[in-house]
């Protein structure tokens, strides 16, 4: 009964591991990133990689480009990142840029890994893109709430795992780790950052 | 024996129906009705309609007031509570009332006037099996409106089913 | 007169006393069989083998507080589990367990089973509504629903065995199976009565009303204590009122094989234990059907099939008798 | 007569019935089917769902956050807290996932060891599924049956790390210690009697007509939605995309075994249902390899003493039961990691509930939100 419904098969999948002898010099994400310089110039500010690793490979993007070449990179077949996997901030008080917006891309396709991420100062708004990935929807609430990251045009902007009057972002860097702090409710207005 | 029971089920029909019709709680008024018909029900087995006796239970009891509860209970009844109850129709209904009043007792009065009244259920009781008797006269002498009976059920049958459809696309 | 009634209120006391008794150790045996069908055993601590449980269930549900929500209809619900009981209780007015062990004989016997335990629905209405409990409402609205329909299966597959007889009252039935069980005869009418039977009990798989996981509990979400028990008592009675009439119809009653001769109420209760069994198997076996389906196979399926069964009933006494 | 004529407005209020009302319907967090503190707002028109609207966030904890405030090495007890129900699964997402910053030597003891006991307990994960989703439907005998089977799994855990649950079973640069001889003997004996177990749950359901009337066709997901809503693990699989990080990005010792990927057709609770079974045997499959080539040697490769990762970040998922479970970490070379995410199944094919749920059935609501597979630990972290 379940082999008529579920086929099998013995072996599958491509294995991303022949490829990298074949061409040792080329660094990772090279290919694409001429795609997308090729459609989007200037698009990508920076690329970083993690040593020689194909599936660390990093994308830093415009603000303003990022909907544009998140779309590019779901729909080119070359790329073909199908799916948002993780969509997260990290928070650095001290830099210019005070959140990296990091999105992490599977290609189910070409069996491979991208990276992006956007840089955006204290107030700053990101451009949404549960447009192009549902999945977005939810992971962007959750930035919004962990972190205080606005995200332009989100359909939902709600938040998600504090309460709706939580005063502020508990992942940020500056939030306190003991005592009373933040976890007051008598003052839930206590420091909206990016009002 | 019979006596005192008859005495407590018309006590019972009066009762519940004064309170039926009293109530501001169109849920409490709908199954003091059941209590009514249960009552009713009670003095149709002490005039020997067995069968009749069932059928009231069944059919208005158990089938259609339980459709009445039901779509008594998806209307707002918070609202029916604050609502008055009497409005100005008192003379309405003392009027309608009494007609009723007058036109029961001559009828009762004039009983023998109308000789297939008299004793229809009595006499039926008298028989050992008055499933048999009904199924009897039902399927002989009123063949005819049973089955105009029938057939209106089934036209309201089909009209309430039109009306309820609804075209789901799924 | 008064030797009389005082006869009566004995004969109604000890059915009603047995009755609650067995009802409270059909629990036990549910419990039981489930358990060792499950690979566990069941209630094993209070007496031997768990024979006390539910003594102790009873003890401890008497003693529980008695909550009346906030909001509820107080009479409405005080009354509701009542009105669930009694006509579950009243049923066994006119059962026979044997050929003279009966409180009362009715011609219209049958007839009133399926009437009185028609009026179990107001109860199950009752306490929706007055719980004033979302869940509770849509589980009693889906209980009445799917009483009612199934009632109309019920009555209708019941038609075949009476036309056989020829009577509505339960002893002339057993009577008239004194050679051969109806069963035999119409065994299209006895499944859609079996399998109306357990959705008329609100067992598995059509234990909807009650579907603790979809409604939580149903109609009974908010009841607690000696109401809850009611609610649990008339499930019980039922479920044995229904295969006393299951066997009444389709068994020969309290008739067995001449060729042992055992009284009468021990083959009564011999095909009684055999249904039970079927029942919780049924229980601890099948998945439940969604509501949809659940009208669909009633409506679909087994009011055709009921139906037919009528007629063609009909037609081959028409031709043979 | 003031009162007469306010009265009469009412009246006229009364009968202007408004169409119909939808019924707004609050499921849990304490409903015994959203297996967990999860909460959904139903809204219904008759039993048919409008509209969902999920509520989280009752177990969060900030996980996150602890994480960023310990060692790399004290985070790990943490991960049991978050998939409880395969904690083995998260261990071993962490632990490699900050191995990945080295290159150690992992001794291969202990990777056939780690993907050993991550199959046992995607086992164990799939069976509490199965009991809870069957439960749902109203099988209640299943329920008692896996757990029966899930018990076996706990004991081998308890066996090999000395805890059931929160089992807390390996360490940066390998496992603890050696998993004791019985271990082996033990995990032979349940993998050999697990298939059958297997065919037995399937008696139960598989071609059970009620079970099917109530799977087939319920909460459909198309391979593209599945996708786009980043679904992963059996979701995934059950709508026919061929996905599973144990082929696509080989870890531990799944590049030397031999396995099957189950794929399903039309993407319903009952393909999600048939995936997982098969996924189960094929687990017992894959343990039964394990034991074969296992490996002697030691179960621990050297590791400093203080762990401090170059500075960097990494991204590393792994196939857990529910499906992609992964770690993003921001190392600034010191001992605390600078950021940790989680990248949590549960959450993320719990977006998808909505989409699932439209246009279907209450009770449906159940069954999709079973076949889903959350566990609330690691959803609301």
């Amino acid at each position: 009964m379940a082999d008529e419904v579920v086929n099998e098969e013995a072996s599958g999948g491509s294995s991303p591991e022949t490829e990298a002898p074949e061409a040792p010099k080329t660094p990772p994400g090279k290919a694409l990133r001429e795609l997308v310089d090729a459609e989007y110039p200037g698009a990508i500010l920076e690329q970083t990689a993690y040593e020689d690793r194909e599936d660390e490979v990093t994308f830093v993007l415009a603000d303003d480009a990022l909907v544009k070449v998140a779309t590019y990179l779901r729909d080119h077949p070359a790329s073909s990142f199908k799916i948002l996997t993780d969509l997260t901030a990290a928070h650095y008080p001290d830099d210019e840029n005070t959140f990296q917006v990091v999105y992490q891309l599977v290609s189910v396709d070409h069996s491979r890994l991208l990276r992006l991420k956007v840089m955006v100062k204290e107030s700053q708004e990101v451009p949404t893109v549960s447009g192009v990935w549902s999945s977005a929807n939810w992971m962007e609430r959750e930035v919004y709430d962990l972190f205080g990251v606005k995200f332009k045009d989100h359909p939902d902007p709600r938040r998600i795992f504090m309460p709706e009057d939580w005063g502020s972002h508990p992942f940020r860097k500056d939030y306190p780790l003991e005592g009373l702090g933040e976890r007051v409710y008598e003052k839930p207005k206590r420091k909206e950052i990016g009002e | 024996m019979e006596l005192p029971f008859f005495y407590l089920f018309s006590a019972g029909i009066i009762g519940a129906s004064l309170l039926m019709v009293t109530r501001s709680n169109v849920i409490h008024a709908a199954l003091l009705l059941v209590l009514t018909f249960l009552f009713l029900s009670g003095v149709f087995v002490l005039a020997g309609a067995e069968f009749l006796a069932v059928v009231q239970i069944l059919l208005y009891a158990g089938g259609i007031m339980v459709l009445y509860l039901f779509s008594i209970m998806l209307m707002n009844v918070d609202v029916s509570v604050r609502l008055r109850q009497f409005q100005r129709q008192t003379f309405f209904v003392v009027l309608i009332t009494v007609i009723l009043a007058v036109e029961v007792w001559v009828v009762l009065a004039r009983g023998d006037a109308y000789p297939g009244y008299k004793g229809f259920a009595w006499a039926m009781g008298s028989t050992p099996g008055n499933v048999e008797a009904l199924g009897a006269i039902l399927y002989t002498k009123y063949l005819f409106p049973f089955e105009v009976a029938s057939v209106l059920l089934l036209a309201a049958m089909v009209g309430a089913i039109v009306l309820a459809k609804r075209t789901i696309d799924r | 007169m008064i030797p009389e009634l005082i006869a009566a209120f004995l004969k109604i006391a000890m059915v009603l006393g047995v009755i609650s008794l067995v009802v409270a150790y059909l629990t036990y045996l549910e419990r039981k069989i489930i358990g060792h069908i499950q690979m566990r055993l069941g209630p094993m601590r209070v007496g031997w083998h768990g024979l006390l449980q539910p003594i102790a269930d009873g003890l401890k549900l008497f003693l529980k507080e008695d909550i009346i929500p906030a909001k509820a209809d107080k009479i409405v619900f005080v009354i509701a589990p009542i009105m669930v009981l009694a006509p579950a209780f009243v049923v066994y007015s006119v059962l026979p367990f044997d050929k003279n062990f009966y409180i009362t004989q009715v011609n219209v016997g049958l007839f009133l089973v399926l009437a009185v335990s028609s009026l179990g629905v107001f109860g199950i209405v009752m306490a929706g509504w007055a719980s004033n409990s979302k869940y509770s409402l849509l589980g009693a609205f889906r209980s009445a629903a799917q009483m009612l329909s199934y009632e109309i299966f019920l009555g209708f597959s019941l038609v075949g065995p009476l036309m056989l007889a020829g009577s509505l009252n339960f002893q002339n039935i057993v009577e008239a199976q004194a050679d051969v069980w109806f069963v035999f005869y119409q065994p299209v009418a006895f499944i859609v009565f079996f399998i109306a039977a357990l959705a008329e009990t609100n067992r598995v798989p059509f234990d909807l009303p009650e579907a603790e996981t979809e409604l939580v509990a149903g109609f009974h979400t908010e009841y607690s204590g000696m109401k809850f028990a009611f609610f649990f008592l008339a499930e019980y009675a039922s479920i044995m009122a229904i295969s006393t009439v299951c066997i009444s119809v389709f068994f020969g009653g309290w008739g067995g094989i001449d060729a042992i001769p055992l009284p009468g109420i021990v083959w009564y209760l011999l095909k009684m234990a055999v249904l039970i069994f079927v029942f919780i198997w049924i229980r601890a076996t099948l998945p439940r059907y969604r509501y949809d389906q659940l009208m669909r196979v009633g409506w679909k399926f087994m009011f055709p099939l009921a139906i037919l069964n009528i007629f063609v009933t009909g037609l081959l006494k028409l031709l043979f008798i | 007569m003031v009162g007469g004529v306010e009265s009469s407005s009412r009246i006229e209020r009364i009968t202007t019935v408004p169409g119909t009302e939808e019924l707004v319907i609050n499921m849990g967090p304490q409903h015994p089917s959203t297996h967990g503190v999860l909460r959904v707002i139903l809204k219904l028109d008759g039993e048919t769902v409008t509209d969902v609207d999920s509520d989280i966030g009752y177990l969060h904890r900030g996980t996150e956050k602890i994480g960023e405030n310990i060692t790399y090495t004290m985070f790990i007890p943490y991960t049991d807290r978050l998939d409880y129900i395969a904690a083995p699964s998260s261990n071993l997402a962490w632990v490699q996932a900050v191995e990945s910053f080295f290159d150690w030597e992992i001794p291969e003891r202990a990777l056939f060891l780690r993907t050993m006991v991550g199959e046992l307990s995607r086992i164990a994960s799939h069976l509490l599924w199965l009991a809870t989703h069957a439960l749902d439907i109203g099988a209640m005998t299943v329920f008692l049956w896996a757990f029966r089977e899930r018990e076996m799994v706990l004991d081998l855990f308890e066996m090999a790390f000395g805890a059931r649950l929160t089992v807390n079973a390996f360490r940066l640069g390998g496992l603890h210690q050696d998993v004791p001889p019985e271990f082996l003997v033990e995990a032979r004996k349940f993998v050999d009697l697990f298939p059958s177990r297997v065919d037995d749950y399937e008696t139960l359901l598989t071609e059970n007509r009620i079970w099917l009337q109530r799977t087939r066709g319920v909460g459909v997901i198309s391979a593209e939605d599945a996708l786009d809503y980043a679904m992963t693990g059996p979701i995934l699989r059950a709508s026919g995309v061929k996905w599973d990080l144990r082929r696509a990005k080989p870890y531990a010792a799944y590049p030397y075994v031999d396995f099957t990927i189950p794929v399903g057709e039309n993407g319903d609770v009952y393909d999600r249902y048939l995936v997982r079974l098969v996924e189960m045997r094929q687990s017992a499959h894959i343990i039964d390899q394990c034991l074969d080539m296992l490996p002697g040697g030691p179960v621990s490769c050297k590791t400093p003493r203080t762990i401090k990762p170059p500075e960097g970040e990494i991204y590393h998922s792994i196939e857990n039961p529910k499906g992609e479970f992964g770690f993003y970490i921001v190392s600034d070379g010191s001992e605390t990691p600078y950021r940790v995410k989680i990248r949590p199944p549960s959450f993320i094919n719990l977006a998808g509930l909505k989409k699932l749920c439209m246009g279907e059935l209450l009770a449906d609501v159940v069954a999709i939100i079973g076949s889903i597979d959350i566990v609330l630990g690691e959803c609301d972290r």
